[in-house]
């Protein structure tokens, strides 16, 4: 049956990056809008709060929605949420965190261990390709919030990506909220704890990876060793045009969202969406995200129209774009 | 008894009517010229914040009608259900002038711990929610003790504390991460679904009604005989049949969807227990004498620290209450439960609602109040699609507007000389 | 620490003994080496210059202050007031010269704090009446018992405080300057009262500015001053020898003032007649 | 408000006028229809019982509470006093008879509270030897002015508040029981002040439960009762007629207690010689 | 006049003098032993949290002697920098007993307005900056608006602000996440790198012993003309070499490593400056009084409202200064700067220095010390591997210790009767 005038919910967790609010949704909404003009969705976002997404879930029930798109706060609170909703017969797909304990209707995701596993196995690689020895110290880790269940799944890829690399982890740390200035202060105690012995940064995120950076540069430590992240931030994009961070992930969440959005359409009219595997009971598409170095930045953020050269290349940045030859 | 000799005016009939100076309203046009005035000079109660609760849904209705449609109302008192009841402690240490700041943690901690009691370790429900509530206790006595012996402010005791269960919550869930509560227990029905029946929630619709009747009748003839002025028995009719009517028609519209929650019953009940102790026992009178000058209470031989030690320690364990209550409708104790704002709005709940920081001035209804306050906040606009940015925005002047018109009726209050 | 707290007392028992007080407030020494003696149905009038330490006295008396050094013997058995309630328990009633009121509180919890009839649903009806009964008593002019105590009038309060130390029955009375705010007629009922207390056995002591009140009361009058005793006098004493003995020298404000008055007062009858 | 606020008062002008003044607090009315006069150069006793509205008219005056109705005139021209620092301006000085004291500073910080010299450096020095002279000439009894006034003793603060009251030039001094917890030394020299200061040509109200300070020093008694005026006396008015007047009955707790003292001492002098 | 008369005894030599109650300590060593008996009677001032600090300097140094290594406590001291200037506002407003909650927003907002206007709009960075703290200035006066007006009690407003400001920190940032502040500018060299050349921090550290010297030999001079005590000369000396010593120590010691960063000078001239506001200056005074009795303030004349309205813009100004150093600092403005624990630090670290929650009573330094004690933790910890439970755990125990000297200290004084 053709789809005309239904209601989709599009349930976000956190502002941790801005990616929902720039990306995601943005996707979602415009592929929503060239399958099924007629449809209405409804987006919100939980600030990292279970609650107010189990909140968030009910309202939108409330307000008609036939499929929820939820992208967990909490997994394991998930669980109930799904249930509820297929109780009522509305149709749930998980987006980007899975709900391992209930199964969805669906799961589309970019894949966060294997995120983790990604930015640990670039760096180690570009560690090796340097010939760094690893008996000269090791690398930090940076993990994402203690709380959040995503950062564990970061946390468990890039184990997998060190732990049999031979860079012994020197540290770790869980970063409170994934405050920038929290990672900046930690990274600042290890250095005058490892000093030279650091080779490099493994952090989770753009952000808490910009605070090592920072606290690199205001020890004084010239060149900074290399530091990843994961979100390609505009920030984090302009630091790798700089030299000062190594490595990002670029997740063109619209990808993810339009696949979201096409999987939701099809759950409502009826059909099978085409699933390339099955997680946790429930038929899955993932798509693998790219690691964003030096050397592909122009190919994976400006030719894909990521970002545009004139949002990157501001002043300071112009010198390191043309080196990377990118913009005019 | 040389009063009477003293007043040239006739006899007065009546102990506390003797003063010439005071203007007394009889009967029931006389009770209604009294409210008025005390509208006039602000002396309102609750009054005004219910005033703006009406204003903030009077708004959100007019932008999406579905916020007053009864299944989301019925949502809200699940919801304000959770973080009510550890507003509820709060009020207790806000009575003293005390604060604190780590329910939030607690309330994580006991649903962690009930989390690993019930479901991992195979205790019996009821004695996993006893333990988490028992170990909240602990806590709050630890409290107790530092302020007490060591005098250590509540606001660095409770800060320390905030960190510390914290720490105990990742631990216990360390290697987990979180736990699903059983869906269909119990337990998560509690939280989730169980309404009471209609029949039932008409019924307790009626009784605030017919107790106000009863022990207004009784108190009325007793002053009478002590030779006291009493309330007019009309006014006393009329305000228990409005408030019986009011909260039939609130039951009867919620019972539209699927009814009460149990849980919100629950919370309500706490909350006319703790309002009853608060003033009508003798602990309830000690606790707003220490928070208003605690060196008189100790001077009237008050137990002053039992009077402490009492409000920290149900402070806990309503947090701790709360907390598992939050386990249940989340049907998970995860290692987020209690982060976040928990904290704030159930200090924020109980401010809201009237309850003073400084101590000596507050009520166990602000609690629900004030949390009726947040949560249509939250409710309202997740019917609006708003990016996070306006969202806050939204909230912070939304709550603003609640409070003002209590500011401003508190300001006259002043202005006419009542502090 | 009292075998039988609660036995009548005797009249002219020895309800209170001080010896060698002192208190130290950092380097002030508010007391020194105070001795002082109380009996059943005797009021003792305590007076002294501003600070010279009466409230300190009293305070250490109702268990607010520890003294620094000195013991205190109630009814001939050594005590340790520890904390207000140990004082109250032993029956030593106090009205403070602050007060301590609490202000966010009405008149009728007020009077009955700590003494709360029916301590789980409080008895309002008998409470409220029980107050208005004190308070008529006292002749003390209060518009309502429901109204905080922040909003009555200085007087107002006192009475308030007055009455409730009545409420409890106590062996001892301490009142510090009970009638400082106390209007005339408010003022003598106190002072009726405090002689039917006597009356009845009970102690006294009493802390007062007023010359005339302390002498139309008082059994016997101990001076303070500077934190040390300085004299116990009669009530038939003259106020030049209180006063002399309060402010330590023979010409002092109120003597001159009294001379300086009479002077005047002769200029002006002079040229009349 | 006032052309010449500053100008001298020329003594017996009229300073201070007061019409139809009314207050109420909520549903009590403190105050009805109250009229009151002071001239330069002149003390006004105003006398009442407990809760009489004494205190409620002051602050109004102070600026402290708004009159429900009635006009003030200060110095002939009409003014609202709408807030203290208003009625300090036009130069009326308040001492309040809850004193007014910020618990937390010292002595020398509450007596310049406001009216700090040199506002950017406090001048330490002077202020403190200020603070001394003003104290000494109550002759107040104070260890240190440099201890906080919470731990002064009743008539220790009470001599900080009248003091403060001295700093400012003012044209008219309201006194609320301005020796209620004072010495008997400090008392002479409060009323020694009032005599001074009126001499000076201010305006004086003083508000008093002592009858015989009362008539000592004023030139005016006003009796307020129940918040209504209630007749104004001159000082060589009786006892007895005051008494009546405060309490609205000659036959009241003090007459009756005089009779019975009375009636005492006849029995015991009956027996002796 | 009369006093002298009266006393018997030979007439006293100075006006402060005369009372024969109070002991009075001469010379040098009556200085020390009056030292002993404050310690005895536990009127120490800061000193008791100082103890704690050492106290938690010792046992992390002794785990991990990289702990005191130079370079780690200059790490230290710019990192306590960013948030001592936000508790330094924080002062201000639990001065005069009230309290900003939105600190952290405020400071986020300004780092990202900071952001935005110099790195995006490419205005001066000191145009900037100045924008950043107006804006700043303007929401504490929004602030003050409310309260005095409206009566709105400060916890609730500024609850508000803490939501509609991270909203308008979340808006202006929408676009672009976080804004990079370029690396080699002067703000992210003062935020990161910038000391102070060796002879100048000597100097500096020589200043406050030549001050307190020079001031204190004035006004001995002053107190003995005007016929007062006055500390001994001796006295004196000692205490100003005995600092200037100290202090030259600890600038030697930082010295080994980079040295005083700028950005600590500057926290520390700020501090110094509001300490000299609130002691020596009228304004600072009526804060006090404001704090301690509001209605004595107001009946002295005091202008209540602007003092109120002084304290909440001041408070907020600081926090966005605060707001753009931590952006230097970290060479970034992001959606997260001045979220999570930015105003329970601020806050906790005014309150750990012995500032009072409920008004009239705190120092300037409390901001500087109780930040110290904050950021020595947090640093103290980084150097040890713990799991985020453990750390949570010790941060909660640690600071309850380093608290407890102080509260055990306070309690002493009370029970030597001085409140
Ligand atoms: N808590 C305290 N801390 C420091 N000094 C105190 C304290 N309490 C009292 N003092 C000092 O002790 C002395 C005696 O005070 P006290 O209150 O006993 O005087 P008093 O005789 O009651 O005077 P008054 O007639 O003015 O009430 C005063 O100098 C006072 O400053
Ligand atoms: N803020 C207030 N709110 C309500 N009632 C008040 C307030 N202030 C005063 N009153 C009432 O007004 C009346 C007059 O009080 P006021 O303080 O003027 O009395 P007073 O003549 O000074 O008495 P006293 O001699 O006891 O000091 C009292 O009955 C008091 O209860
Ligand atoms: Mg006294
Ligand atoms: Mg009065």
């Amino acid at each position: 049956a053709e789809v005309t005038d239904a209601t989709v919910a599009f349930l976000m967790p956190d502002q941790a990056s801005t990616r929902y609010e720039q990306h995601d949704y943005p996707g979602f909404a415009a592929e929503m809008k060239k399958l099924c003009p007629g449809c209405k969705v409804l987006y919100q976002n939980a600030d990292a709060d279970a609650s107010r997404q189990q909140q968030q879930f009910n309202s939108v029930i409330s307000q008609g929605a036939k499929a929820i798109v939820l992208d967990p706060v909490d997994s394991t609170a998930a669980a109930s949420l799904v249930k509820l909703a297929q109780s009522q017969g509305i149709k749930v797909i998980a987006y980007d965190r899975p709900i391992p304990t209930a199964p969805a209707d669906f799961y589309v995701s970019f894949n966060n261990e294997g995120i983790g596993k990604a930015i640990a196995d670039s760096l180690v690689e570009h560690l090796k390709a340097l010939k760094v020895d690893p008996a000269t110290g090791g690398v930090l880790q940076i993990n994402g919030s203690p709380t959040d269940a995503a950062a564990g799944l970061i946390k468990k890829g890039i184990h997998e990506g060190l732990d049999n690399s031979g860079y012994q982890i020197l540290a770790e740390y869980d970063t409170p909220e994934w405050a920038p200035p929290k990672a900046q202060q930690w990274a600042g105690g290890q250095i005058t704890r490892f000093g030279p012995k650091i080779l490099g940064v493994v952090a989770a995120n753009d952000g808490t990876g910009g605070g090592a950076i920072a606290a690199f540069k205001a020890a004084g430590v010239d060149p900074v060793p290399s530091v990843t992240g994961n979100d390609a931030t505009i920030a984090a994009l302009q630091l790798i045009i700089a030299g000062d961070q190594y490595n990002t992930i670029s997740k063109p969440s619209e990808i993810v969202a339009a696949a979201a959005a096409n999987v939701a359409i099809k759950l409502l009219s009826g059909e099978t969406p085409k699933a390339e595997m099955t997680l946790y009971d429930t038929p899955s598409q993932l798509f693998t995200p790219a690691v964003v170095t030096q050397e592909n930045l122009k190919a994976e953020i400006i030719d894909k129209k990521i970002n545009t050269a004139a949002e990157l290349c501001v002043d300071r940045y112009a010198e390191g774009c043309k080196k990377l030859g990118i913009g005019n | 008894m040389s009063r009477q000799v003293e007043q040239a005016a006739p006899v007065p009939p009546q102990l506390d009517r003797a003063d010439v100076r005071v203007k007394h309203e009889a009967g029931l046009s006389g009770a209604i010229r009294a409210f008025f005035d005390r509208v006039r000079s602000g002396d309102l109660g609750s009054l005004p914040v219910i005033v703006g609760l009406v204003i903030i849904w009077t708004v959100f209705a007019s932008i999406n009608p579905i916020f007053l449609s009864s299944s989301n109302l019925v949502n809200l008192l699940f919801d304000s259900s959770t973080v009510g009841v550890i507003a509820l402690g709060i009020v207790c240490v806000l009575m003293v002038g005390e604060i604190d700041l780590s329910v939030g943690s607690i309330s994580g901690f006991a649903s962690a711990l009930v989390g690993t009691l019930w479901v991992n370790q195979g205790w019996p429900v009821a004695l996993a929610i006893l333990a988490a509530i028992a170990v909240g206790g602990f806590i709050g006595a630890l409290y107790a003790l530092l302020f007490n012996r060591l005098g250590m402010p509540s606001f660095v005791s409770t800060l320390a504390g905030l960190l510390a269960v914290l720490g105990l919550q990742l631990y216990i869930l360390g290697s987990t991460g979180s736990i699903n509560l059983p869906y269909g227990s119990n337990l998560v029905n509690f939280g989730q679904l169980l309404v009471m029946p209609k029949i039932v929630s008409f019924g307790l619709a009626a009784v605030p009604g017919i107790v106000m009747l009863i022990t207004g009748l009784r108190t009325v003839a007793r002053r009478r005989a002590a030779n006291l002025s009493a309330p007019s028995t009309g006014g006393l009719v009329t305000r228990a049949v409005a408030i019986t009517i009011v909260l039939e028609l609130i039951v009867f519209y919620l019972n539209q969807a699927r009814g009460i929650p149990w849980m919100f019953g629950l919370f309500v009940g706490l909350v006319i227990a703790m309002h009853y102790a608060l003033t009508r026992t003798k602990w309830g009178r000690s606790m707003s004498a220490v928070g208003g000058n605690r060196e008189a209470a100790r001077r009237a031989g008050i137990n002053v620290r039992l009077i402490y030690s009492s409000a920290f320690v149900l402070c806990s364990m309503l947090a701790a209450f709360g907390g598992v209550l939050s386990a249940a409708r989340l049907a998970s104790a995860s290692q987020q439960a209690g982060t976040g704002d928990v904290n704030l709005n159930a200090i924020a709940a109980a401010v809201i609602g009237g309850t003073s920081l400084f101590g000596g001035r507050g009520s166990a209804y602000s609690a629900l109040l004030g949390i009726i306050v947040i949560q249509s906040i939250a409710s309202g606009l997740t019917l609006l699609d708003l990016s996070s940015s306006l969202r806050y925005m939204i909230t912070g002047a939304v709550l603003a507007i609640a409070v003002i018109v209590d500011s401003l009726a508190r300001r006259s209050r002043v202005s006419h000389g009542r502090a | 620490m009292v075998d039988n707290p609660d036995g009548p007392v005797p009249t002219g028992e020895l309800v209170l003994s001080l010896r060698g007080i002192s208190k130290n407030f950092g380097a002030v020494s508010a007391l020194t080496d105070i001795d002082l003696d109380v009996h059943a149905g005797e009021v003792v009038a305590l007076v002294g210059d501003n600070g010279a330490g009466k409230s300190t006295l009293v305070k250490i008396l109702a268990g607010v202050h520890q003294p620094s050094s000195g013991t205190i013997s109630f009814r001939g058995k050594q005590v340790a007031l520890a904390d207000p309630s140990a004082a109250l328990t032993l029956g030593i009633a106090t009205v403070f010269q602050d007060l301590a009121l609490c202000e966010n509180l009405d008149i009728v919890a007020n009077i009955f704090l700590g003494r709360e009839l029916n301590p789980l649903r409080l008895d309002e009806v008998a409470m409220e009446v029980r107050a208005w009964t004190l308070l008529n008593e006292l002749s003390a002019r209060i518009p309502s018992v429901r109204v905080v105590v922040a909003s009555l009038s200085g007087g107002q309060r006192q009475a308030v405080a007055i009455a409730r130390s009545l409420l409890l029955e106590p062996k001892l009375i301490l009142l510090d300057e009970p009638t400082a705010a106390l209007g005339v007629a408010q003022t003598a009922e106190v002072l009726n009262l405090i002689e039917r207390v006597r009356d009845r056995g009970l102690g006294v002591v009493i802390i007062s500015h007023n010359m005339e009140d302390v002498r139309a009361v008082a059994d016997r009058i101990v001076v303070l001053r500077l934190g040390r005793n300085n004299g116990i006098f009669t009530p038939d004493a003259s106020n030049q020898e209180l006063v002399s003995a309060i402010t330590g020298a023979s010409n002092n404000s109120v003597s001159r003032r009294a001379e300086r008055r009479q002077a005047q007062q002769d200029q002006i009858q002079e040229p009349r007649p």
